[in-house]
């Protein structure tokens, strides 16, 4: 699968390269430290030069990851991480773009923007942090929350069915839709890398226990509900990874490993074709195009 | 009756050509040497409907559509019911007839000319010929200058072979014929200069499109919204040519979220958008405040409030561009006047924008972005063009460090050690969360003194007319244009008026107002919204307490309305 | 030292127990008869991080924080060092000693009293209890009264078994005994009246959702956000045994799409954000204007721009709250000044949607959000409740009929022959589109001239004040209540100055705000923004031109702040 | 499948009597005809009382359809019928609710609200007016798009993929997905009819041709790729209708008819539980709820 990887500049760098000065936030216990061991050490394995790296997030508790990532970021609003990085990417393919957020931010606020950067195949990497529950403004229901969750504002329990992110981006024409958890550095680091690797859209879903803010999903529920996903998994076939999802909710597990992968061609690449079809260049003379309007 | 400067409206159901014969007579002006500056109204109707293209042609430079029409063609009754009072004695009235919808009931003094254009047009096998068949006899009636209009007839139809080619062109000559056989009656001839200047003829929002790819535009995002959509179109058609990137976006609140990427990036970016969409950025235009990412945003008013009258015009933005962010945020807000601004202004709005690291807003509206407008050719190399401050790579990187003008470098991804973050949250100099009070005060400081620079950086705001006048008026955009006329025109009777016309609207160059306003006994501000929305801030910023001349019909001013208003107040 | 009017602050580490401690005397005040008013400052941080909690109590009522502390009670040296610096002569100052994590070094003329909070709670078996060993020395050396203290004890802890409410209880009794060992230097005792007045006791948030539960709310949506959740915290709690329904939407533009569904539909609905989903709801305000479609949006303010400083007070969402859709737009924008007010406002806020059907948008702030007070039992039949103008059924129902107030009749979906549309666009008396000049011009008339029964029917302008003064003090929000006391220390000392305290803030009540300018000196505008933004409403649309005196450093004013202000403009 | 219909009240009355005084304003030949056809004939057949019928749509061409039902209606803003609607539904679960939009209108600006619709199954009826193009502006892509279309802004031809509403409905758990031609007004009339009388959230995607402005997806092209569902396919399970959208995609087919229907609680039964629960009825005496506030 290694094509023409132009988006990785790489050094020869440690994990703790990647390390910024400013200490993790998030509370003792939380996944999200977890997923953070786990970015590190793809970044290492890779060999991302940081100075090619834009980490780009959007709000809540997860998205305050960029600023313990050596790199260039955006801290953008809530919800509006995948366009942001969108305009980052499309202006300057040269570059790795790595995404991160929570449940909410991805498929609340932000679900709108997710279907066009999986379907347009945006050269980047979206690590979502799923802990089933908005952990920054303290422990309201999210779109993955389970129902029965008693929270902030729901004292009588929950009304809503949960859904599912990896479904909804296998849906939505991601190239590469993994599954992991936080707890399972190893498993989380490896996919992380394989979906920066990837030339195209990369999501993977990691799920990130809240022991503050939801009880119901703890590390260990997590770990007893995922179920690897079989040997025989065909990564390239996207009925097959949709009924491995389906299965999956049949049973009461999550699904965890690389479920789908396919190589088509980017966004960029399409509008660099395009560029070359009108025979662009930046040295392109203005004044043939002003001469147009001549009466 | 000024020959010199001649207007003919023709008016009829959309889908009979009636855009494109407004546009060929516009073109053929223009080519023939005239200034031209054109006024459309379009249907409502995707399909069918009333429309009307009103091309106003002179040897002299026109600044507006004027008052009304001196010549209207009328395809249909409808187009001849709806223009029937301004059926003036002196006005020349070209319709449809015998053989039409309709048997006008002409008033007095009017020169009425009937031309069977269904009939013939019919008669000669094909009703898509009827425009021709009307222009032929505008072009006999009114010497439109034929040669050109043959030579733009044949360009456009020339692709789609021979048979069509010819057989419009036999329509445009029957038509001639037509007219030549009938007693001309009025004296409205196009004069034709005897030097021609070097133009282009644009319409606002191309102009926008253009002054963009001159200013160095690398990425386009949009939303598509009526009346903003043509710089979309443009863009498309010729971003690729210099390599740039566009896309169209899920929505506004994702175009100018890709436009802040494309600018951290290091890129110059861009959106453009209507009311409605503008009001969906709000949140992001605060982001880009106060990440300090320079971005360009047009928007093209249109009639509101809500989803309003997409199709009319207004001049209704203004509060919203200058206040729709939550909390203390900043902003740059430009206007343009006509199409030569909309190269210029855009132009600019790169430049602040990239100088001053914020948000820039340029605001055009409805009337404008369809007006086509002969501007002289803009030579590329006569634009200033202003990079953004580079951080010269030496020592330890801070992405918001407090200069003396307060701007401080950026660096791009890719640059080595300018490794940064841009956030929305309160930060130090370094980019780090802070939320202590004197950390905000600081940074909010510094924020808006960076933007003291711009009124003395910029402040392209002109004084029409000198010492003492009776009467200053105030007005933004395109009511600019009109305003002028009826200042000449006032003038000219020997009213003691001036004008003042900003183009700069936010931050205000508030000593300009005031010094202005010094010599005006009294001042008004002419615009086309209901609540007088720039005589709010300049109440509000300024020492001057204007009146407001407000409309908000759907159309723009007159250079007549601004005459009588003048009179009216110094009666 | 007004022993009647006492302030305690607990600082520490967030988690351990500063919050429930600051409750604990609050409410045990209130239950005591005493007024409260708390102020609180959370971590930045999910977990950990500096917490305060400053509970101000007296006989008297109470309007603000106050200036600064008399007791502080620190559970660790982080809450030492930052809070040292107003460590004064004659305040006393109790901490975590011996074996806290800092050893004070007490500045001359504090009293200091070393309760080894951590050392005892560990002694006693739960590190838990640390905060109740506080409690019980603050409660035995300032008299906080200790009866209420054990019941409010007693009554949270009993769920959680015996074990639990006695190592509680024990520990409050153990800090007891720890501090009367120490000899009391200091003179602060809480006094409590006689008599007790029928109070409740609510944090501004919790008020605002009580006042739409007393109005008749029927529908609640929002999407969470700091410091607005807590609204919907409280009518999640209680809405559902009205029968009423409330929905987490997917982001703010839904939530207030929800509302306006609701509205149409016959029921009263409201949403609550802060200004990043305010600055998100510009489009779909703009269409409950156009529409007619009544609603309530609460904003409370947050630190701006962008997403600015969450947890911190700025009362700077006024521009964008009236500005902030495209279009001329208009709306109602109601600001709080405390918990009564959020009780009666709200109320107020759902019957002027109800009467004008137009948005109204209610501005509280992240201060009050989060204050306790204590307030008059509310009785619900106290406050009036105003119903919509009904369709009576007869002749053909017009939406938008042009009546002597402007304001149409609604009918609700289901009332035979009342169908009609809800539109956006611009539309004629049925609601059928309509873009002539005329309409528009006569339809936008119509949705203004409504509003103007606005500032004859609601003015609850209050002037703090009789006759002239030398200066008069404008405020609004939270602001007004210091502005109160600093103008009441000042009137002891015989400063002329005066009031000023609008609660409608738009549309202004211009003539009110003149007549009170009318009658001072000078004029100054106290708010908590950077750019002064009432103050430019004032100069917009009356004759004053006051001073602005603002801050921005995430905190509130302090009486003593006014107080110098004053005296400092009056030099 | 006829459970409780409460949300349907009904009267005897003819298609004519659906019908408004203003005349539909779509150009000659455009799909939307088609659609109200079936829509009027739908409604005839249930036979809905127009008094409580509320037929809501947000902007576009097509979104002009309410103008032409009588019924109480609201033509909001661009994308944002779905979440007015479920305000409608939620305050008046005793409403009919009828929403309309186009392609653009649902999966482009609004598309972040279709979720939310689905999972929480707002007991509504959406019916989309798909043309594959932005109509009201006058020609531009849409996410339905081909993605050669060359159009107003993309005169090199498209980049992008497009997505298929009806396996994104699927996706979000809508109870009720079908397809159908609006040149096929009896199955449009047929579907509609069905998607009302199914409690809960109903999805009928309509392929409505654009004459004016999308000349690759005319009336010829859509008929031409349409396919009916088999037989026997099973409508009460998901991965058996994802599977058929999915076979039909690599065939290059429309799949029309019913794909798939599920009985399951809608938001506003679980809200009435809640309210139950909670033991709240209109009369509760406020005075218990401020009681609690005593100190
Ligand atoms: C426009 C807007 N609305 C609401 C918020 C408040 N807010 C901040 S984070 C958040 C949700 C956090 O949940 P999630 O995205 O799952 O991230 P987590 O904290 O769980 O990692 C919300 C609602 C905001 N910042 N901006
Ligand atoms: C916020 C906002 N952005 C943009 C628009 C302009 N706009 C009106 S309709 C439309 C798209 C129409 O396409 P579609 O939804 O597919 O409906 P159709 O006209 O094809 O039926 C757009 C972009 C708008 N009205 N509001
Ligand atoms: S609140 Fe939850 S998600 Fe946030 S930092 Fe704490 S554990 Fe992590
Ligand atoms: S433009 Fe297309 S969608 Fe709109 S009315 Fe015409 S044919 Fe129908
Ligand atoms: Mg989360
Ligand atoms: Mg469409």
């Amino acid at each position: 699968m290694n094509c023409a990887q132009t988006h990785l500049h790489k050094v020869e760098l440690e994990t703790k390269d990647y390390k910024t000065d400013a200490k993790p936030f998030w509370c003792p216990g939380c996944g999200d430290h977890g997923v953070l061991t786990g970015m590190y050490r793809a970044l290492a394995e890779i060999g991302v030069d940081p100075n090619y790296l834009v980490n780009i997030s959007g709000i809540g508790c997860s998205s305050r990851l960029p600023y313990f990532v050596r790199s260039y970021k955006m801290h953008t609003l809530h919800g509006r991480a995948g366009p942001v990085a969108t305009g980052v990417q499309l202006a300057r393919p040269d570059l790795a773009i790595l995404v991160n957020g929570g449940d909410g931010d991805g498929f609340s606020i932000g679900g709108g923007h997710m279907p066009h950067l999986a379907r347009k195949n945006i050269n980047m990497t979206y690590v979502l942090m799923d802990n089933r529950v908005y952990g920054l403004t303290k422990g309201q229901v999210s779109p993955t929350s389970q129902r029965q969750m008693k929270a902030y504002t729901t004292p009588y329990g929950g009304v809503e069915e949960p859904l599912d992110p990896v479904l909804y981006m296998l849906t939505y024409g991601a190239s590469f839709v993994a599954q992991t958890l936080a707890t399972n550095v190893k498993m989380t680091a490896q996919l992380i890398k394989e979906g920066m690797e990837h030339r195209g859209f990369s999501f993977i879903s990691v799920l990130s226990q809240c022991p503050t803010f939801n009880t119901i999903d703890d590390a260990k529920s997590f770990k007893g509900s995922s179920e690897e996903l079989q040997d025989n998994h065909d990564v390239s076939d996207i009925d097959a990874a949709m009924h491995a999802v389906n299965m999956a909710h049949k049973n009461g597990k999550i699904p965890v490993g690389l479920l789908y992968r396919q190589e088509r061609p980017t966004l960029d690449e399409r509008m660099a074709d395009l560029v070359k079809q009108a025979g662009g260049h930046p040295g392109y003379d203005l004044r043939k195009i002003i001469d147009l309007s001549r009466p | 009756m000024n020959k010199n400067d001649l207007i003919i409206r023709v008016a009829g159901e959309g889908g009979e050509g009636i855009i494109s014969t407004g546009d060929f007579i516009t073109q053929a002006c223009a080519r023939a040497g005239l200034e031209v500056y054109t006024f459309k109204t379009f249907p409502a109707e995707i399909k069918g409907g009333y429309a009307m293209y009103q091309t106003r042609a002179s040897a002299a430079p026109l600044f507006n559509q004027g008052d009304t029409f001196d010549i209207l063609c009328a395809f249909n009754g409808e187009a001849y019911d709806l223009n029937r009072s301004r059926l003036r004695p002196g006005t020349a009235f070209v319709y449809d007839g015998p053989g039409g919808d309709f048997e006008p009931d002409v008033p007095e003094g009017v020169h009425a000319y009937a031309i069977p254009m269904t009939k013939t047009a019919k008669e000669m096998g094909s009703i898509k010929a009827k425009n021709m068949v009307a222009l032929g006899a505008l072009s006999q009636l009114f010497d439109i200058p034929e040669q050109p209009l043959r030579e733009i007839i044949a360009a456009k139809f020339t692709k789609k072979g021979t048979t069509v080619l010819e057989s419009n062109l036999n329509a445009f000559t029957r038509g001639r014929e037509l007219a030549a056989a009938l007693p001309k009656t009025d004296s409205w001839r196009m004069t034709a200069p005897a030097e021609k200047r070097d133009v282009v003829v644009l319409s606002g929002n191309d102009a926008i499109g253009l002054g963009a790819l001159i200013a160095g535009l690398d990425f386009f995002a949009a939303y598509p919204i009526t009346p903003a959509t043509e710089i979309a179109r443009y863009v498309a058609r010729h971003l690729p040519k210099r390599g740039g990137t566009l896309i169209q976006a899920e929505d506004e609140i994702a175009s100018l979220a890709q436009v802040l990427g494309a600018s951290f990036a290091g890129k110059k970016a861009m959106t453009a958008t209507s009311g409605p969409g503008l009001a969906l950025m709000g949140e992001m235009l605060g982001m880009s405040f106060m990440s300090e990412t320079p971005c360009v945003v047009v928007d093209v008013q249109r009639g509101g409030p809500s989803t309003g009258l997409p199709t009319k015009h207004e001049q209704s933005d203004l509060f919203m561009a200058i206040h729709g962010s939550h909390g203390d945020c900043g902003r740059i807000v430009l206007s343009v006047e006509g199409v030569s601004d909309c190269i210029a202004l855009t132009v600019e709005a790169f430049n602040l924008a990239e100088k001053y690291q914020c948000p820039v807003l340029l605001l055009s509206d409805g009337s404008l972005a369809f007006s086509t407008q002969t501007v002289p050719y803009p030579e590329p190399a006569d634009y200033p063009i202003v990079a953004r401050k580079a951080w010269d790579g030496k020592g330890e990187y801070q992405r918001y460090v407090i200069t003396d003008d307060y701007i401080s470098p950026m660096a791009a991804p890719g640059t080595p050690g300018g490794m940064h973050i841009a956030t929305g949250l309160e930060h130090d100099e370094i980019g780090q969360p802070n939320y202590t009070g004197a950390n905000h005060e600081a940074m909010q400081a510094k924020r808006f003194r960076k933007l003291d620079g711009v009124v003395k950086d910029f402040a392209p705001v002109e004084v029409d007319g000198e010492g003492d006048a009776e009467l200053g008026i105030i007005a933004w955009g395109s009511t600019i244009g009109v305003v002028r006329e009826g200042i000449a025109r006032l003038r000219a009777e020997g009213v003691s008026v001036k004008g003042f016309y900003p183009k700069l609207l936010w931050p205000m160059p508030v000593e300009q107002f005031e010094a202005f306003g010094a010599t005006c006994g009294k001042v008004v501000v002419a615009e086309v919204n209901y609540l007088g929305q720039l005589a709010h801030f300049i109440r509000a910023e300024t020492n001057l307490r204007p009146e407001s001349y407000t409309i908000c019909g759907g159309l723009p001013f007159t250079p007549a309305m601004i005459v009588s208003k003048v009179k009216e107040m110094l009666r």
